[in-house]
């Protein structure tokens, strides 16, 4: 029951401008959760990262952003959509 | 056309059992003549006097299997292979475990082992893979990749 | 001191099972964070409309294990490795079936694929081994390494 | 018995001053045998390379030769003894 009624909140959240970000690793560590709705206060990418990056202090860690699966390059000039999937990876350690 | 997803994470370590039926299934391919085969085990690394006791595997799987198929299509179109595969494990894998398994073939060996080489270099640079190296007295760090 | 003779040539094909076998050995040695393995198969070529069935394979067994320690003497000289082992097989071996298996441990990556892409050279360049190519109507011809 | 006996006619040939010869893959085809004793009617290596070549017809056939489990880079200037041995080989076709 419970969960259902999380998902319900989710589909509101959307209706109400929010964003998912995913989160892995040690950066899931520092943010205590592996994904999170955030208000999506800019249609920018920049701005949602600075955001996150502010609200965390991730500044020192090393970190990449995927948007939809992607690695992004540079952040610059990026719009983002509800729908889309934004995901904060620390460095990678496969193999 | 829908691509078929390969099941490439393997939750646990990848036993000898298991690489030795993935070599059995590609005895009924005749023109192979030379697989090469690299497997990653997890070392007991000591880091200021504590020792690694396992490595603790997690992964953005969505955007890891996206990722694997890219390494897939490189590597076919790159090097002559008549088969490759990728395995990684997820999950708690302890010290001598192996955890990574790249095989590959071809009609002949030259490019086998330069294909291995880059497939597992791109994979440690591209996959989003997390490791937690997890010590003898349960403390942790985060695994980062060196090259 | 007498050196210990490793056993290396195996009579017919080479197992999966034996392959791992041989890796799960290996998981006892907390050092090793990567193997490299080559395996040789025997291809149903096509030589003038008639297909290769079986490789049977002898050898000048005295020359061939003199060989074969100047070999990991040499691998081991020229590369930072923790383990190797070579194995070949003798008489009769079928289209599809293992006959070759170069096994290669150490620390890190870095260096086994160039190892054991040396050692899988130098074993076809010098040691002393020879096969007769059987087709399907048991007719044969010669094999010949070609590099 | 008649293994025992072969090993003593062995042992008579080498104080008659013969020397044995191992061949293999397509050379023991072509000699019918994989070893034989031929008579050392030289301290040359040369020379009995020369022989066995002429006595077989092998001048076509790609081959190397062995002296005590060493491959001969050059025939020229080596002397053999009753006890060496040598041996006659096809190209390798390991792996």
């Amino acid at each position: 029951m419970k969960k259902l009624k999380q998902v319900q909140l989710d589909d509101n959240q959307k209706k109400e401008n929010m964003i998912n970000i995913k989160y892995f690793g040690a950066i899931a560590e520092v943010t205590n959760c592996s994904s999170e709705n955030i208000k999506k206060s800019s249609s920018s990418l920049n701005d949602i990262i600075q955001e996150i990056y502010s609200k965390y202090d991730l500044k020192h860690i090393p970190l990449k952003f995927a948007l939809n699966q992607k690695i992004i390059e540079t952040t610059e000039g990026i719009d983002v959509n509800i729908n889309d999937e934004i995901a904060v990876l620390p460095p990678f350690a496969g193999g | 056309m829908m691509k078929k997803k390969k099941n490439i994470f393997i939750e646990g370590a990848i036993s000898p059992e298991f690489i030795a039926e993935s070599i059995a299934k590609h005895q009924t391919k005749m023109n192979i003549g030379a697989h090469n085969i690299f497997l990653g085990q997890v070392r007991a690394d000591e880091v200021e006097g504590k020792k690694v006791s396992a490595i603790e595997y997690t992964c953005y799987k969505a955007m890891a299997e996206e990722k694997l198929s890219e390494i897939r299509e490189r590597a076919f179109e790159k090097y002559d292979l008549t088969c490759m595969h990728i395995y990684h494990s997820l999950g708690n894998i302890k010290a001598g475990e192996i955890c990574f398994f790249v095989f590959v073939s071809s009609k002949r060996r030259k490019q086998v082992y330069v294909a291995t080489e880059d497939i597992v270099n791109m994979v440690k640079t591209d996959v989003p893979i997390f490791g937690k190296e997890i010590f003898e007295d349960q403390d942790y760090q985060w695994k980062e990749n060196t090259f």
